[in-house]
């Protein structure tokens, strides 16, 4: 229970078309999280998955059944709203019954659907307070509990964290995993954060400009992204990217004028090259020369920003806390094998 | 849509209460007592004839003024109502001839005034007079007394009325000489008697002439040097009708000129604060006129059950119960045997209100000719209308007299246009 | 006061869920079978058939009533005369003298009218600001001086209208007072000027409460921060209000001033009944000319009442899409999303 | 007494009084009198018997005059302090003949004395004419003119809550082609009197046959666009997410109003409630061109009876109007506090 399969879903606002054809297909008790720049579509095909708004065109398929004419509350599907929607006149308890009674659920059964959500997301001792006198956390996780209550095929959770402050963020992201885990239940989850996308999901599914850019695990994203755009947007820092130029075989210059000698290429035409920050080390004899302008320590690791020749950007992560003066000229190198290159579409070129 | 509509109408018609057979519907304004006397006659009326409810809807002044007219041009409205605008809606009047037991009786007794309540050349009979009324003038005796003036006597002009007023008032120290109601018409008799006629040769209209110019300057020269009080002319706009007997009671002036149907509320308000009498009509330069008038009891043509119409107007009609009804509200009777007879007993113990009353009942034989003709035809509220909005206006500053009297024929000959 | 209301508000509340419940079921399937739409006419269709049938139709017909003459109130009886009506109302021999024209007292009125329109609202708005200000300070009973302002509010006009003439009658209590302290009476109903200001003092008296509270509300949502940074500036009283109070009240001023406008241009039943139009024609307004003609009248003419009465609603019409502009603009500012 | 005074007087800051202060204590000084002085003013008239309404200089008490019983007289004889050349001493007055009133005094009234009226004035006591509040419900059908009164108020707020809330939802939470027209229309009626319409509303409303039936008084007036404008506004603010949570919920659209959208309305309900109860209430010209038989009367027209065609029974009048003020001043006690906060809080703009 609980596998969604989207076939071509197109979403048009009268001449702007939002989505342009998703194809996509989560299997159940998956955790899947769309991420993506605000206005990508992410929302927006959440929406067509909940059955709030309708497509025009494409079929959304519920365990192998065809939903798309369906209405929101026939798709036994539970949402999260990114400002939680709890009704306000209501207690926490009503809130949760709410959706049960409309359905005619006899009294008892949602008595201990309800005490056992509560026990769940530990919020028993708030069920007579009504949403005005709880706290952000709390709230969350009500609205939390009125999906659980309902026991759907699958959980949709538009940007739930977006409204919490920093810490608790990274508490409720664990705890909504933990939860996971227990539920088994499959999981939509939005957000534009990439660090919740990657810290919480089986699958992180990149939109952009309503397409979808890749699917496949945090970890492969982070390693094998497709294109320049999924390198881009995901890790953190981001990751360097430096367009450059074939000089002849195996030597490339760097927009700015730096030279990088890398043998084991032999590309034509221009080129970017991408490399993720912490694969940086110091080394006096490394091929990148730069100066520094900003360090960040952190204590376990710090953020060198520096510039290139011709005043390109470059970031690294450095382990521990080197000592650096600002404008001194450093010199960095790096492992060949960790360079990702994309070529002038932006897609990734294969290096062996 | 209409559908719809028909549908929602149709739903509402049923809580909408309707009216049973039997029941007559009788719409009545009071000035004093009569709503309470009338109460009381039905309730007898009733006992004689169980089977005809009669239901009194009291209602102010202004509701038989305003909608009644509209109901009536709608085809609806009561079914028998006390009105005073008694010419101007006598098409919508029923002949009670074919209904009446005696149609002879109500020729004999009422016939002086049938004209008033049917339209023009018909000979109905559609009701008869509830009151007759008589303008005329009142004086505080008690005040002319103190001030050491000689009330003028018979055959004294409105000047010689007001002079010795405003002596009165200079040596009482009184807000003003004298007051006359806001309407066109109260101020028709005096006009008459400085040889004003409103009616042309064809029935219609004519413009203002030297009798009513010459009144209604007086009346401005009055307002001007302070002699007649200011307030209840000026003080609105439009025909609104403004009495100025609260100023008389309370003895800011000393003359007022209004009609017989004050006598009952002077008395019930001034009680012993002072001694009044009535004076009649203060003479102009070819009469003493006052103007009579009055409220009818007419018939209503819409109604749905003529034949107890009938039965209740023949009951209020008869000579007993007119002789009892205008005995209890210190009313004028209007019928030729209660008045030939005479003997009436005015039910009240002040001394004031039985010469009053006399003095009213002498004062109608000097009614001037063009007055007398007034309460039948059928442009007089037209006229009256005109003259006291714009010579109220004259007495606010607004106008000059003559523009007035410009104005005054353009808005009775657009009244007239209007009316086709 | 609140476990009361909270009482009542059970009380009602109960048998009225009860039936909601009992509409539900049908409403369910109502809406299966007619999707979206079918809801829409569900909820917008009693409001819209009753304004449709008692506002909006006899809005139309009053079009139609003014191209007619008679003094017939129905109109199969009546002649059809096209512009006439308007023809009479509008046109004077010499428009500097409202004397030549042909209804005098349309454009007496129409004079009137204006001029108290200028002078209440502009007294209504000061005066209503001023109490707003005073209303949002720290003042002991607070709730209570702000409930008083509105006690006359909840009065019927005709109330209003009949307790000041009661007192502004030539023997009513204001003159009975002044002779008390021996000053002269004046006849207040009576002189021109005064009589006029009479009529705009008793509407302002009525609704200033009104929109003391509406400002009220504005003022309370200026952040406080603000006067508190203009007093670390040292910014004086005087300045503050003119550079921050006023802009910031502005949207709920415009509201007032527009609804202000709109209720003094039909100013009626309160200045009827205080002076009835005089002394004279100086406080005859424009819907009481309208009353009189078409109603009040023994010769009643609808046709250039109905006439005048468009020429009015045009200009109301014109005021409150006016209010809907500007409503509309402060709604977009403070739009999420 | 100190305290209190410096309770009244504690102002921000705990500067120092300037003359902001002194105009704030002014100004509610003044409206303390100006707006309770003249209700109270009616309050006292309309106690006053016919004969004292109609007297200058007006007093603020009612009075009545005092009367004693002298021997030798059936009726009792009114009391008059009597001040002339033979000093001042208080007289029954037996009777009056033009300016000399005969009179005597209680303890001998064997002797007739002959006063000039010039020189006495009445005796009166505080007391209150309470037949001007008795008598219009012996005499006049009050009783059921309030019934109807309180049936036409009921009703209408009840129609006028429903029906304008429904179609302020839909206006409000609904995209739909002709939404923006609707609500143009509904805006630019907005301020359309009465007095406008009158004519042509009358001929409807006696076209379809609801002349003296109160459905006549209650239908045009439940219609009033203000109060889906009000509403309207005010749904506005209810964020949207609430209602997709609900559908979510498996809620149908009539639970999404009633269940959700009507009890978050509540402050602009309790508001247009308010205003519609005392509207409704006060309302009449309407009703008076409606209703012209007895027993449908509403109290205001009930009322309006007391004007004749030359006299008004202003001490009835006086006194019903009064007893017209109880509910809007129980409304105003009770109620004050929703309506100062739901005004300010339902964003009536």
């Amino acid at each position: 229970m609980g596998r969604i399969a989207l076939h071509n879903i197109r979403k048009a606002y009268g001449a702007v078309e939002v989505l342009k054809g998703i194809d996509l297909s989560i299997n159940e008790g998956e955790l899947v999280v769309f991420v993506g720049p605000s206005g990508c579509g992410k929302s927006t095909l959440l929406r067509m998955i909940s059955g709030l708004d309708r497509p025009t065109g494409g079929t959304i398929e519920i365990d192998g059944q065809d939903v798309t004419r369906r209405s929101a509350a026939d798709r036994g599907l539970a949402m999260v709203f990114q400002s939680y929607a709890l009704y306000p006149h209501m207690t926490v308890w009503q809130n949760m019954a709410f959706g049960l009674q409309n359905t005619r659920m006899p009294k008892a059964e949602i008595a201990e659907r309800i005490a056992d959500a509560a026990r769940l997301l530990e919020i028993e001792p708030l069920l007579d307070r009504r949403p005005g006198q709880l706290s952000g956390g709390q709230r969350q996780r009500v609205a939390i509990g009125r999906a659980i209550v309902r026991r759907p095929t699958a959980f949709l959770l538009d940007e739930p964290l977006s409204n919490l402050d920093a810490e608790l963020r990274v508490s409720m992201r664990a705890e909504l995993t933990a939860l996971h885990s227990r539920l088994g239940a499959t999981m939509i989850h939005v957000t534009h954060d990439q660090v919740e996308a990657m810290t919480m999901a089986d699958r992180i599914v990149v939109l952009r400009a309503g397409r979808v850019e890749q699917v496949d695990t945090p970890l492969n994203l982070y390693n094998v992204p497709n294109n320049l755009f999924v390198a881009g947007f995901i890790g953190a820092p981001g990751m360097n990217l430096w367009p450059a130029t074939p000089e002849t075989k195996g030597s490339f210059l760097l927009e700015g004028g730096t030279k990088l000698e890398l043998p084991h290429l032999d590309l034509a035409g221009p080129v970017t090259f991408g490399l993720r920050p912490q694969h940086l080390r110091l080394d006096e004899n490394g091929p990148l020369t730069a100066k520094v302008t900003l360090v960040e320590a952190l204590g376990a690791e710090s953020v060198v920003h520096a510039e290139l020749e011709g005043g390109v950007r470059l970031l690294a992560v450095l382990p521990g806390q080197p000592d650096l003066a600002l404008r001194s000229q450093i010199r960095f190198a790096f492992d060949p094998a960790a360079l990702h290159v994309f070529d002038a579409q932006g897609q990734r070129v294969k290096t062996g | 849509m209409k559908k719809t509509v028909t549908a929602f109408t149709l739903g509402l018609s049923l809580l909408a209460s309707t009216a049973m057979a039997g029941d007559v519907r009788m719409m009545w304004y009071s000035d004093g007592v009569e709503g309470e006397v009338m109460k009381d006659l039905l309730a007898r009326f009733h006992a004689q004839n169980p089977d005809i409810n009669v239901i009194l809807d009291e209602v102010a002044y202004k509701v038989v003024q305003e909608q009644l007219q509209i109901q009536l041009e709608a085809g609806s409205g009561p079914d028998i109502a006390r009105v005073t605008n008694i010419k101007t809606l006598a098409p919508h009047w029923l002949n009670l001839t074919p209904y009446l037991s005696d149609p002879d009786y109500w020729r004999t007794n009422f016939g002086a005034y049938a004209d008033w309540m049917r339209e023009d050349g018909s000979d109905a009979i559609t009701g008869f007079m509830t009151q007759l009324t008589l303008t005329g003038g009142f004086a505080n005796k008690t005040l002319f007394e103190q001030a050491g003036v000689a009330m003028p006597g018979a055959g004294a002009t409105w000047d010689d009325w007001v002079n010795a007023s405003a002596e009165v008032a200079k040596s009482q120290g009184t807000a003003a000489a004298f007051a006359i109601d806001r309407s066109g018409h109260r101020i028709s008799g005096p006009n008459a008697s400085y040889g004003a006629n409103y009616i042309a040769a064809d029935g219609m209209p004519a413009p203002m002439d030297a009798g009513s110019k010459a009144f209604a300057e007086k009346l401005v020269g009055w307002v001007a040097d302070g002699k007649m009080l200011k307030d209840t002319w000026v003080a609105a706009s439009g025909s609104t009708y403004r009495a100025a007997a609260d100023d008389f009671i309370n003895a800011a002036i000393p003359f007022y000129y209004s009609g017989s149907w004050q006598i009952a509320n002077l008395s019930s308000k001034i009680g012993t604060g002072f001694d009044w009498v009535a004076i009649g009509s203060p003479c102009g330069t070819v009469a003493c006129s006052g103007l009579a008038g009055g409220a009818a009891l007419v018939a209503v043509k819409y109604t749905k059950n003529p034949e107890d119409v009938a039965k209740v107007m023949e009951f209020l009609g008869s000579e007993e119960i007119v002789k009892e009804f205008s005995e209890r509200t210190l009313f004028l009777p209007a019928h030729a045997g209660v008045v030939t007879k005479g003997g009436l007993k005015w039910d009240t113990k002040d001394p004031n209100v039985g010469a009053a009353l006399d003095k009213f009942v002498s004062a109608a034989t000097e009614v001037a000719p063009a007055a007398a003709a007034l309460p039948s035809w059928k442009w007089a509220s037209a006229y009256y209308g005109a003259l006291v909005n714009r010579i109220s206006q004259v007495m606010a500053g607004e106008l000059t007299l003559d523009d007035a009297y410009t104005k005054i024929d353009s808005d009775i000959a657009e009244q007239v246009a209007a009316a086709k | 006061m609140k476990p009361l209301a909270s009482i009542l508000g059970a009380v009602i509340a109960a048998p009225l869920g009860w039936i909601a419940g009992l509409a539900e079921a049908p409403l369910r399937l109502w809406q299966r079978l007619t999707g979206k739409g079918g809801m829409i006419a569900f909820f917008l269709l009693p409001n819209m058939a009753i304004f449709g049938v008692f506002v909006l139709f006899p809005l139309i017909i009053n079009i139609v009533y003014s191209t007619t003459s008679g003094s017939a109130l129905f109109l199969s009886d009546r002649d059809f005369v096209g512009l006439g009506q308007y023809e009479r109302l509008l046109r004077c021999d010499d428009y500097t003298n409202t004397l030549t024209c042909q209804e005098d007292q349309f454009w007496t009125a129409v004079k009137n009218t204006a001029v108290f329109v200028v002078v209440q609202v502009g007294l209504l708005i000061s005066i209503a600001t001023a109490t707003a200000l005073i209303l949002n300070r720290e003042i002991m009973g607070r709730s209570f001086w702000r409930a008083m302002f509105f006690f006359p509010v909840l009065l019927s006009p005709v109330v209003v209208g009949l307790i000041w003439r009661w007192i502004l009658d030539r023997n009513g209590a204001l003159n009975a007072a002044l002779v008390g302290v021996g000053l002269d009476p004046v006849n207040w109903l009576l002189e021109r000027g005064w009589a006029f200001a009479a009529t705009i003092g008793i509407t302002i008296w009525a609704h200033l409460g009104f929109y003391a509270l509406i400002l009220l509300a504005g003022l309370q949502a200026i952040p406080r921060d603000l006067y508190e940074a203009a007093e670390m500036d040292g910014t004086p009283p005087g300045r503050v209000f003119w550079r921050i109070t006023l802009p910031l009240l502005m949207p709920n001023l415009l509201v007032v001033i527009v609804l202000s406008l709109i209720r003094a241009v039909q100013v009626f039943d309160e200045a009827y009944v205080l002076t009835g139009g005089g002394p004279g024609t100086a406080t005859l307004y424009l819907t009481q000319y309208i009353y009189e003609v078409g109603f009040a009248s023994l010769l009643k003419n609808p046709g250039l009442a109905s006439a005048a009465s468009i020429l009015m609603g045009g200009v109301l019409i014109v005021l409150t899409l006016v209010q809907l502009g500007l409503s509309n603009r402060n709604e977009k500012k403070g739009k999420q999303k | 007494m100190t305290r209190a005074w410096a309770f009244l007087s504690r102002r921000r800051a705990g500067s120092n009084w300037d003359w902001t202060d002194i105009v704030t204590f002014v100004w509610l000084g003044a409206g303390l009198f100006i707006v309770f002085g003249p209700a109270l003013w009616l309050v006292l008239s309309s106690l006053k018997s016919p004969a004292q309404l109609s007297e200058f200089p007006p007093t603020l008490m009612p009075y009545e005059a005092r009367s004693v019983i002298v021997a030798g007289y059936e009726n009792p004889l009114p009391l008059y302090k009597v001040t002339d050349d033979a000093g001042t001493r208080t007289l029954a007055e037996v009777r009056r003949v033009g300016t000399v009133a005969q009179m005597v005094d209680p303890a001998d009234p064997g002797t007739i004395q002959k006063i000039n009226i010039a020189n006495r004035t009445p005796e009166r006591d505080i007391g209150f004419s309470w037949s001007n509040y008795t008598d219009p419900f012996l005499k006049f059908d009050f009783l059921n003119y309030t019934k109807n009164s309180v049936f036409v108020t009921t009703m209408a707020t009840l129609i006028t809550l429903l029906t304008n809330s429904m179609a302020a939802f839909a206006l409000s939470k609904y995209e739909f082609r002709g939404r923006g027209f609707v609500i143009v229309l509904i805006v630019a009626t907005l301020m359309i009197p009465l007095s406008v319409i009158l004519v042509p509303l009358y001929s409807i409303i006696s076209g379809v046959g609801l002349i003296n039936s109160l459905w006549g008084v209650i239908l045009p007036t439940v219609a009033t666009p203000t109060g889906v404008f009000l509403l309207r506004q005010y749904m506005l603010t209810i964020p949207y997410e609430l209602l997709e949570a609900a559908r979510m919920d498996h809620a149908s659209e009539w639970q999404i109003y009633w269940r959700i959208v009507l009890p978050l309305t509540a402050p602009a309900l309790a508001v247009l409630a308010i205003f519609s109860v005392v509207w409704r209430w006060n309302d009449f010209l309407w009703p008076l061109i409606v209703l012209s038989r007895q027993e449908v009367y509403t109290l205001q027209v009930g009322l309006n009876a007391y004007a004749g065609e030359l006299n008004v029974q202003w001490h009835y009048l006086l006194a019903m109007t009064v007893m017209t003020m109880v509910p809007v001043v129980l409304v105003f006690i009770f109620l004050q506090r929703f309506i100062t906060a739901g005004i300010a809080g339902s964003g009536l703009k």
